[in-house]
C-alpha cells in the first residue's frame, strides 16, 4: 500500500526540481520544460489528493491543467521562435534589453 | 506490487528530472523529460486515474514533447555555453537554497500530514473515463467551454507570432 | 481495477525494454569496435550525406506541430464525451457543438491564413 | 446524470457570450475581408461587442444573487461591477489601439480578437466561484496577453517583454496551481463556498496544508497584481508591450486579480485573515514604496507609468488589508478611478508616441503642452489625479482608502501611504513640467489626433473629473457591490 | 447676495479658461485686461457680500453656502460649499483686492515678457485656488485650495524655467511644501477619524466636548496642522524655500510670496483657533516657533545685499510675528497683521520691482544708491511701505505690530523681548535698504539708464501706499475706542476663549500707551542706527584707517562712538548674521532639504539596479517572495 503522503512528497520533490531547473538553465526552451515539470508535479499532487479524498474533481482539474499546458506550450514556443528570429538567441542571459 | 512500481517510478522520475536540469544539450533534456512524463503516467495508473494516464501519454509525452523537439531542431541549438562574467554560481546557489527551502517547508511544516495514512477508497472502479466524463460535461461544463476559447486564443497567438516574417 | 488490469502490459513493456537493452549490450561486449570516418557518418541509404544534418527546419514544421497539438486536445475531449454521450442526451450534443464550433472557426482561420499550405504562399 | 436546464442559466454568462460571439464574428470578418484598408473597420465589430456586452451586464445589475453552471459562476453586484469595469477598460483599449494598429500595419483581426478574449477572461475571473474557473479565466487572459505583448513583430523590446511575461507567468501559474492543489487537499473542494464552509466546520484554521495552500495562492495573485516582490516582470513587460496593451494590462489584469483576490480571501478565507492580512500588509508597504521610489528616476514614460502602477497596487492593497465595509468599498472605487485615469494617461502616451517606439522618453514630451494645450491639459489632469491632488478622482480614491485604513486601526500603514503619495507627486509633476515648461531640443512633429483616441481621452477626462467632483454615485455603486462580503 | 459667494471664485476661473485655452490669438492688452477684470469681478462681489454681512447683526454673520454634496457615502459626508463669515470675508477682500492691484501692475511689469499669456493664466489660477482656500467650508476643500496654490506657486517660481536657478528654486519649494502637506493630510485623517466629518462648522462645534482639552488627540492634530502651516508660511525649519522663491517674477513674489499664499498657514491656524485653544502645548509651540522665526529671519535680513532677499527674509520674519500672535491667543491681532502686512509688503515688493524695472533687472543694492531723484514715485511709496513695516506711527504696521507685542506682553516677557528685538532689526534692515537704494552716492553702473516706471505700475504703488497709511485704522488699538476688526472677527474667534487680554487691556490703557511709545522707540532706534551707518557715515572701515593717522582723533571723536558701536555691536551682529545665513541657512537646512531629495533619488537609483533585466533574477525574487510569504503565514 502506498500512502498518499508518499505521492505528495514525490510531487513536491519534482516541483522543486522544476523550480531549480528554471534557475539553472539559460536556454528558454529548457526553462519552459522545467516549468512543464512543475505543472506535472502539481498534476501528480492533484491526482493523489483526489484519490485520497475519493473525489474525482481533482482529476478533472488535472485534465484542464493539461489543456492549459498545451495551449501555453503552443504560444510559448511561438514566442521563443519569434525571439530567436529577432535576436538570434534564446539564451535568457542575453535577453536583457529591458531593465532598470 | 503498487509499492514496487511506485518506488521504481518515483526514483526514475527524480533521476531523470535531475538529469533534465543538468544535461547541457537541450535535446537530451527533452528526452529526459519524456521519461519523467511516462513515469508519471504510470503513477497516475497506480492512483487509478487511467484516463489521465492516457491523456498524459497522448498529449504530454506525445504531442507537447514533439513540439518541443521541433522547436529545438528548428532553432538548431547547440549545447549551452556559459556566458562569461555572469554571476552564475550565485544564481545556482540561490535557486538551490530557494527550492530546498520550499521543499523543507512542505515536508517539515506538516503540510502533508493531513492526508497521511489515507489512500482513499478503492471505489473509483470500473470506467474511470466515464466518471471523469460525467463530471466534465455536467459540473465542469463551463470550464470545458472556456477551454475552447483558450485553445482558440492559442491558435491565433501561435499563428500571429510564428507565422509571418518579422 | 487499479494497476492490476495493466499487469500484462507492464510485463510486455519490461520484456521489450530488457530485450532491446540486452541486445545492444551484447553487441557492445562481443563485437569488435573499429571506428572510421565512414562508419561514423550518418547512414543515408548508401548515398553520401549532403551537408550537415543539423540544418534549420522550415517554420512550417512548427506550425503544423502546433496545430496538431491543439486539435489533438480537442480530440482528447471527444473521448470522454463519447463515453457519456448517451446519458447526456441533447444537451451533451449542444455542448460539443459549441466547443467544436468555436474551434472550427479557429480551423477556418488557420486554413484561410494559409498556415496549412506547404507551398510558397506565405501566411 | 444529464443536465437540468435550470442549472445552466445562460443569462449569467450573457456578457461573456456576447464578447465571444463578437470575437468570433471578428475572426470570420477578418477571413472574409480581403482588403487591408477595409480591415481597419474590424475595430468597430469589437467595440460593438463591448457595447452589447455592456448593455447585457448593465441589465444584470441589482438582480438577486444567482449561481449558474453548477455553481461555477455567480452573478451578484460584485461581479457585475467588475464586468462593467473590464468592459470599459477593454472598450477604451480597443479605441486607443485603432490608430496604433493602423499606423504600424499590425494585422488588426487577431489584435482585436485577442483583446476581446482577454477581456472575456477578466470577466470570467470576476464572477468565478470556483478556483478552476478563476484559473481558467486567468489563463485565457494571460495567453491572450502573452501574444499581445509581443504583437509588434519588428520590436526587439516587444518580443523580449513577451518572453519574460510568458516565462514568469507560466512559472507563477505553477505556484498558483500548487496552492490550489493544497487547498483542495485540505478542504476537499475547489469551490469557494465549500472551502469556506469546510474551514468553519472542520476547524481547519491552523492546518498546515491549508496555510501553505493559501500562501501559494497569494503568491499567484500577487504576481498578477504586481505586488513586491512578485512585481519584477511588470516594468519590463509594460515597457516592451504595445502602449495600448500596457494600459490595458496595468488596469485590467490588476483589477481582475484584485477581484479574484477579494472573492477568495475576503469571501472564503476571512478566518485566516490574520495570516493573509499580515502578508498583504507587508506587501503593500513594500509595493508602494518600491514603486514610487523607483519611479523617481525613470526616463521612459511607459516604464515610469509601470512603476507608478506598481505603487498604485500598493495603495489598493491598503484597502484590502483594512477590509470591512469602508475598506472594500474603497478598493472598488479606487480600481474604477484608477482604470479611467491610467487609461487616460496611456491614451496621451499613445497619442504622442510614434512608430518604432519613438517619442517615449520623458524628454520627448518637452514642449508638448505648449504645442498642444488641450493634450497637455488632459495629461496634467491625469497626472495630478494619479498623484492624488484634489479635487480629482485620484485624490478621492486615496483619501477614501487611507480613511478606511485609519478607521480600521492601520495608522502606520496610512502614514507610509500618505508619505508615498507625496513622494509620487514629484515624478507625476515632472511630466507636466516637461510638457509645459521645457523647450524641445528639436522641432517636434505635431501630434496627429485620431477620432477614436480623442473619444478615449474625452471619456477618461470626463470621468476622472466627474468621479472626483461627484464621487457619491460611484461610492454608492461600490458599496452596493460589496454587500456579499458583509 | 451671500448665496452668490461662488461667483467670487468663478471669475478667476473664467479668466483661466479664456486666457489659457482660448486666448492663443488674443493681443496682450486683451489678455491682461481679461486677467485683471476677472479679479476685479471677484473683488467687487466680495465687497457686495461684505456690505451685506455688515448690515446683519453680529450673531448672524456666519453662514454656510452649500453648492452640492460632494461625497455622501457611509459615514463620510462632505459638502462642497463656502463659509461666509467675518474671517473668510476679511481674507477674501484682502486677497482679491491685493491681487487685483498686482494684476494691474503686472500688465506693465510683464509687458515685454514672452510668456505673458501663460503668466496671466497661472496668476488667475492662483487667485482661484487662493479664494477657494480662504472661503472653503471644510478641511477637504481647503486642502484643494492648499494644494492648488502650492502648484501655482511652483509654476510661477519656475516661470523663467529656461534659467537654472528658478527651476531649482521651484523644485526646492516643492519638496519643502511636501513635508508640510504631509502634516496637513495626516491631521485631516485624524480629524476625520475623530469627528467623522471634515466640515469646519461641525468639527468646531463638536471639538470642545469631543476632545479633551490638552489631550493627545487635539495636540497631535494641531501640531500636524501647524506642520502644514510651517511649510506654507515658511516658518522654521521649513522656511528655506521662500528666499529662493524670489527667482520668480517680482509681482509674483509680491502676490504669492508676501501678501497672500504664505499667509495661508496663519489663516489656517486662526481658522482652527477653536482646536488650538484646546491644546495649550501646541499654542506654546506656535508662539515659540513664531518668535524664533521672527528674530532669526530678521537677523539674516540685516546683511543681505539683494533687495528682494531682504524683503523675503522680512516676510518670513513678519509671518513669525503673526504666528507669535496666534500662539499667545491673539488670533485677531494675527489676522490684523496679516492684512496690513499684505498691503505694505506687496507695496515694498512692487517698489522693488519698479526699481528692478528701472535698473534693467539689477537686484544688488550695492550697485544702487541715490535713486531718489531718478525715481521719485517709487521712492516715496517705498518709503511709506518701509515706515509701515518698521512700525512707525501712524502707518498700518505700527498698529498691527503694536497690538501683537501688547498681547504677547500679557503672556510672556521673554517672547515680548524677542519680538521687540525683531522689531528693532526690522526697522534697521529696512532703512538700510532704503538708504542703500535711494540715498547716498550713486553706485549705479554707467551703462544703466535709470528711469521711472510707467504709470500702469505707479498707480498700483500709489493705491497700496494709501492702504499702507490708512490700513491700520481698521483695527485701531483699544485706547482709541475699540478695535473694529477684532469686533468684526469676534463671531469666529470668540469661541477660542480669547478676550481675556482685551478685557485686561481696557483697564490698563495707560500702560498700553506706554508700551506703544516703547515699541515706537524701538523702531526709531533701528532707523537711527541705520541712518548712522549708511547715511551719516557710510564708510566705517575707511574711517578706521584714517583714524590711525591720529590727527583727527579728537575731531572725529564722535566716530569713536560709531566705532565702538561698530566693534561691539555692529561687527558681531554683522558677522553673526552672515554666519547664520551662510552656515545655518545655506548649509544645514538647505542641505537637509536637498539632502532628503537626494537620498530619495539615490535610493531610486539603487532600487533600479535590482531590476537587472535577467528573467531568472526575477524568478529568484519570486521564489524569495514565496518563501517569505510561507514564513509569515506559518509564523503568524
Amino acid at each position: 500500500m502506498v500512502d498518499t503522503t508518499q505521492y505528495l512528497v514525490l510531487g513536491a520533490i519534482l516541483f522543486c526540481l522544476g523550480v531549480a531547473g528554471v534557475f539553472i538553465r539559460r536556454n528558454a526552451i529548457v526553462i519552459f520544460m522545467c516549468i512543464e515539470l512543475m505543472l506535472n508535479a502539481v498534476n501528480l499532487t492533484f491526482i493523489a489528493i483526489s484519490r485520497s479524498l475519493g473525489s474525482i474533481d481533482g482529476q478533472v482539474f488535472v485534465f484542464f491543467i493539461m489543456t492549459v499546458a498545451a495551449a501555453e506550450a503552443a504560444v510559448g514556443l511561438a514566442i521563443i521562435l519569434s525571439l530567436y528570429r529577432r535576436r538570434q538567441t534564446i539564451n535568457v542571459d542575453e535577453v536583457n534589453l529591458l531593465k532598470w | 506490487m503498487e509499492q514496487v512500481l511506485f518506488w521504481i517510478c518515483g526514483v526514475v522520475s527524480i533521476v531523470f528530472a535531475v538529469m533534465m536540469i543538468l544535461k547541457r544539450n537541450p535535446v537530451h533534456s527533452a528526452l529526459c523529460l519524456i521519461v519523467v512524463f511516462l513515469c508519471l503516467a504510470v503513477s497516475y495508473l497506480l492512483l487509478g486515474a487511467e484516463f489521465l494516464a492516457a491523456v498524459q501519454v497522448i498529449v504530454y509525452a506525445g504531442a507537447i514533447m514533439v513540439l518541443f523537439l521541433f522547436v529545438i531542431m528548428l532553432l538548431n541549438l547547440d549545447d549551452e555555453v556559459h556566458s562569461p562574467g555572469k554571476p552564475r554560481m550565485a544564481l545556482i546557489a540561490g535557486s538551490s537554497i530557494g527550492s530546498g527551502l520550499i521543499l523543507l517547508f512542505l515536508l517539515t511544516g506538516g503540510v502533508f500530514k493531513a492526508l497521511s495514512g489515507t489512500r482513499g477508497a478503492e471505489k473509483v472502479v470500473a470506467g474511470n473515463t466515464q466518471a471523469v466524463a460525467e463530471l466534465l460535461f455536467t459540473k465542469y461544463l463551463l470550464p470545458f467551454e472556456v477551454t475552447s476559447i483558450l485553445l482558440l486564443a492559442a491558435i491565433i497567438g501561435a499563428i500571429v507570432l510564428a507565422g509571418k516574417k518579422g | 481495477m487499479g494497476i492490476a488490469g495493466y499487469t500484462g502490459i507492464l510485463i510486455m513493456v519490461a520484456v521489450a525494454a530488457a530485450f532491446g537493452g540486452v541486445v545492444v549490450l551484447l553487441s557492445r561486449l562481443i563485437g569488435k569496435r573499429q571506428e572510421s570516418r565512414e562508419k561514423l557518418m550518418p547512414y543515408e541509404c548508401g548515398i553520401d550525406p549532403t551537408g550537415n544534418a543539423r540544418r534549420r527546419f522550415s517554420i512550417k514544421f512548427y506550425i503544423t506541430a502546433m496545430l496538431f497539438i491543439i486539435f489533438d486536445i480537442e480530440a482528447v475531449f471527444l473521448y470522454p464525451w463519447a463515453v457519456v454521450y448517451r446519458s447526456l442526451k441533447i444537451f451533451g450534443f449542444i455542448e460539443m457543438v459549441v466547443f467544436v464550433g468555436i474551434l472550427l472557426i479557429g480551423f477556418l482561420y488557420v486554413w484561410k491564413k494559409g498556415a496549412l499550405e506547404w507551398g510558397s504562399k506565405s501566411i | 446524470m444529464g443536465i437540468e436546464a435550470g442549472t445552466v442559466m445562460l443569462g449569467i454568462i450573457g456578457p461573456e457570450v456576447v464578447l465571444v460571439v463578437a470575437a468570433l464574428g471578428l475572426m470570420v470578418a477578418d477571413i472574409i475581408i480581403k482588403d487591408e484598408r477595409e480591415r481597419q473597420f474590424l475595430v468597430w465589430i469589437g467595440v460593438a461587442g463591448i457595447l452589447g456586452s455592456l448593455a447585457v451586464s448593465a441589465s444584470l445589475w441589482g438582480r438577486e444573487v444567482a449561481y449558474g453552471f453548477y455553481g461555477m459562476v455567480v452573478v451578484d453586484n460584485f461581479s457585475t461591477f467588475f464586468t462593467l469595469l473590464f468592459l470599459v477598460a477593454g472598450g477604451l483599449t480597443l479605441l486607443m489601439s485603432h490608430r496604433y494598429v493602423q499606423e504600424r500595419k499590425l494585422s488588426p483581426g487577431e489584435y482585436y480578437t485577442l483583446t476581446l478574449f482577454a477581456t472575456c477572461g477578466m470577466v470570467l475571473m470576476g464572477k468565478s466561484t470556483d478556483l478552476i474557473m478563476i484559473f481558467l479565466g486567468l489563463e485565457v487572459l494571460s495567453v491572450s496577453l502573452y501574444v499581445l505583448v509581443g504583437y509588434v513583430r519588428g520590436s526587439d523590446k516587444g518580443v523580449e517583454a513577451s518572453l519574460k511575461y510568458f516565462l514568469l507567468g507560466a512559472f507563477s501559474s505553477g505556484f498558483l496551481l500548487y496552492g490550489i492543489a493544497l487547498l483542495y487537499g485540505a478542504t476537499g473542494s475547489t469551490r469557494l463556498a465549500e472551502i469556506g464552509a469546510a474551514i468553519a466546520q472542520k476547524g481547519l484554521l491552523g492546518e498546515p496544508m491549508l496555510l501553505a495552500g493559501m500562501g501559494l495562492l497569494l503568491t499567484g495573485f500577487g504576481f498578477k497584481i504586481a505586488m513586491v516582490p512578485f512585481h519584477m516582470w511588470a516594468p519590463d513587460v509594460y515597457e516592451g508591450a504595445p502602449s495600448p496593451i500596457t494600459g490595458f494590462m496595468s488596469v485590467g489584469v490588476k483589477a481582475a486579480a484584485f477581484a479574484a483576490l477579494l472573492r477568495v480571501f475576503a469571501g472564503s478565507l476571512p478566518g485566516l485573515g490574520i495570516q493573509w492580512k499580515e502578508v498583504l500588509w507587508l506587501g503593500s508597504i513594500l509595493t508602494m514604496t518600491l514603486g514610487n521610489v523607483t519611479a523617481l528616476m525613470q526616463t521612459n514614460i511607459k516604464r515610469m507609468l509601470a512603476y507608478s502602477s506598481i505603487a498604485h497596487a500598493g495603495y489598493i492593497l491598503i484597502g484590502v488589508v483594512a477590509g470591512g465595509e469602508t475598506g472594500t468599498t474603497a478598493v472598488l472605487y479606487y480600481l474604477l478611478v484608477y482604470t479611467l485615469m491610467n487609461l487616460g494617461a496611456f491614451a496621451v502616451v499613445v497619442a504622442i508616441e510614434q512608430k518604432d517606439e519613438k517619442r517615449l522618453e520623458l524628454l520627448d514630451y518637452a514642449g508638448m503642452g505648449t504645442r498642444h494645450p488641450a493634450l497637455g491639459a488632459a495629461m496634467a489632469v491625469f497626472m495630478f489625479s494619479l498623484a492624488g491632488i484634489p479635487p480629482l478622482s485620484g485624490f478621492m480614491g486615496k483619501f477614501y482608502i487611507f480613511s478606511a485604513a485609519v478607521k480600521e486601526g492601520y495608522l502606520g500603514l496610512t502614514i507610509i501611504g500618505v508619505l508615498n503619495s507625496l513622494v509620487s507627486v514629484y515624478y507625476y509633476l515632472r511630466v507636466t513640467v516637461m510638457m509645459f515648461m521645457k523647450e524641445p531640443e528639436a522641432e517636434i512633429t505635431p501630434v496627429l489626433f485620431h477620432p477614436s483616441l480623442v473619444v478615449v481621452l474625452i471619456i477618461a477626462l470626463f470621468f476622472t473629473l466627474q468621479m472626483g467632483l461627484f464621487p457619491s454615485t460611484y461610492l454608492h455603486i461600490a458599496r452596493e457591490s460589496i454587500k456579499i462580503f458583509l | 447676495m451671500i448665496n452668490y459667494i461662488w461667483m467670487v471664485t468663478l471669475f478667476p476661473l473664467i479668466g483661466v479658461v479664456l486666457n489659457g485655452l482660448a486666448g492663443v490669438k488674443f493681443p496682450r492688452k486683451v489678455t491682461g485686461a481679461i486677467g485683471s477684470l476677472a479679479i476685479l469681478g471677484s473683488f467687487l462681489t466680495a465687497c457686495l457680500i461684505f456690505a451685506e454681512v455688515l448690515r446683519l447683526p453680529a450673531a448672524q454673520r456666519t453662514s454656510e453656502v452649500v453648492l452640492f454634496t460632494w461625497i455622501a457615502c457611509g459615514s463620510l459626508l462632505v459638502n462642497i460649499g463656502f463659509l461666509v463669515d467675518p474671517l473668510s470675508l476679511v481674507m477674501l477682500l484682502t486677497v482679491s483686492g491685493v491681487s487685483f492691484i498686482i494684476h494691474i501692475y503686472s500688465m506693465g511689469y510683464m509687458a515685454e515678457d514672452e510668456g505673458f499669456r501663460r503668466y496671466f493664466t497661472y496668476l488667475n489660477l492662483f487667485v482661484f485656488f487662493m479664494l477657494i482656500l480662504v472661503s472653503a467650508n471644510s478641511f477637504l476643500l481647503m486642502f484643494v485650495g492648499w494644494e492648488g496654490v502650492g502648484l501655482c506657486s511652483y509654476l510661477l517660481i519656475g516661470f523663467w524655467y529656461q534659467r537654472r536657478a528658478p527651476a531649482d528654486a521651484g523644485k526646492k519649494a516643492f519638496v519643502v511644501n511636501r513635508i508640510g502637506d504631509y502634516g496637513f493630510l495626516l491631521a485631516m485623517m485624524l480629524i476625520f477619524v475623530t469627528f467623522k466629518t471634515l466640515d469646519f462648522s461641525t468639527v468646531f462645534a463638536a471639538a470642545p466636548h469631543t476632545l479633551e482639552s490638552g489631550g493627545l488627540a487635539v495636540t497631535l492634530i494641531t501640531l500636524l496642522l501647524f506642520l502644514g502651516a510651517c511649510g506654507k508660511s515658511a516658518q522654521i525649519p521649513l522656511y528655506v524655500w521662500l528666499p529662493d522663491a524670489m527667482e520668480g517674477p517680482t509681482p509674483v513674489s509680491a502676490l504669492i510670496h508676501a501678501a497672500t499664499m504664505v499667509t495661508a498657514g496663519v489663516y489656517m491656524v486662526v481658522r482652527c483657533s477653536v482646536l488650538y485653544s484646546l491644546a495649550p502645548l501646541s499654542m506654546d509651540v506656535v508662539a515659540i516657533i513664531g518668535c524664533l522665526t521672527a528674530i532669526y529671519a530678521a537677523s539674516i535680513g540685516l546683511m543681505q545685499n539683494d533687495i528682494k532677499r531682504v524683503l523675503a527674509y522680512s516676510t518670513i520674519s513678519q509671518l513669525g510675528y503673526m504666528f507669535l500672535a496666534c500662539g499667545v491667543g491673539a488670533f485677531s491681532a494675527g489676522i490684523f497683521h496679516l492684512v496690513t502686512h499684505a498691503f505694505f509688503k506687496a507695496l515694498l515688493f512692487l517698489g522693488a520691482g519698479s526699481v528692478m524695472h528701472g535698473m534693467a533687472g539689477e537686484l544688488d543694492m550695492r550697485k544702487m544708491g541715490a535713486l531718489k531723484s531718478k525715481m521719485p514715485w517709487t521712492y516715496w511709496t517705498f518709503l511709506i511701505g518701509t515706515l509701515a513695516l518698521a512700525g512707525i506711527f501712524p502707518f498700518a504696521g505700527f498698529f498691527s505690530k503694536d497690538e501683537i507685542l501688547w498681547d504677547v506682553l500679557q503672556k510672556s516677557t521673554v517672547l515680548w523681548a524677542g519680538g521687540a528685538i525683531g522689531a528693532f532689526m526690522t526697522a534697521f534692515y529696512m532703512f538700510r535698504a532704503v538708504f542703500m537704494t535711494f540715498h547716498g552716492e550713486s553706485r549705479v553702473d554707467e551703462q544703466v539708464h535709470v528711469h521711472e516706471s510707467p504709470r500702469v505700475m505707479l498707480i498700483p504703488l500709489g493705491v497700496l501706499a494709501l492702504l499702507s497709511v490708512a490700513g491700520g485704522f481698521i483695527g485701531l488699538p483699544l485706547i482709541e475706542g475699540g478695535n473694529r476688526l477684532k469686533e468684526f472677527l469676534v463671531p469666529v474667534i470668540a469661541l477660542a476663549g480669547h478676550g481675556a487680554a482685551a478685557q485686561h487691556g481696557a483697564h490698563e490703557a495707560g500702560f498700553e500707551a506706554v508700551m506703544m511709545v516703547v515699541s515706537l522707540g524701538v523702531a526709531l532706534a533701528g532707523i537711527a542706527l541705520a541712518w548712522l551707518m549708511y547715511i551719516k557715515n557710510p564708510a566705517v572701515p575707511e574711517k578706521l584707517s584714517e583714524r590711525l593717522s591720529g590727527l583727527y582723533r579728537l575731531i572725529y571723536n564722535k566716530y569713536f562712538v560709531d566705532e565702538a558701536c561698530a566693534a561691539v555691536i555692529v561687527e558681531p551682529v554683522k558677522n553673526g548674521s552672515l554666519f547664520l545665513w551662510r552656515a545655518c541657512d545655506n548649509k544645514v537646512i538647505d542641505g537637509a532639504v536637498n539632502g532628503s531629495g537626494a537620498v530619495m533619488l539615490r535610493a531610486s537609483r539603487i532600487l533600479q539596479r535590482v531590476q537587472t533585466g535577467m528573467v531568472q533574477g526575477y524568478a529568484l525574487g519570486f521564489v524569495g517572495g514565496v518563501i517569505a510569504v510561507l514564513y509569515i503565514v506559518f509564523a503568524m
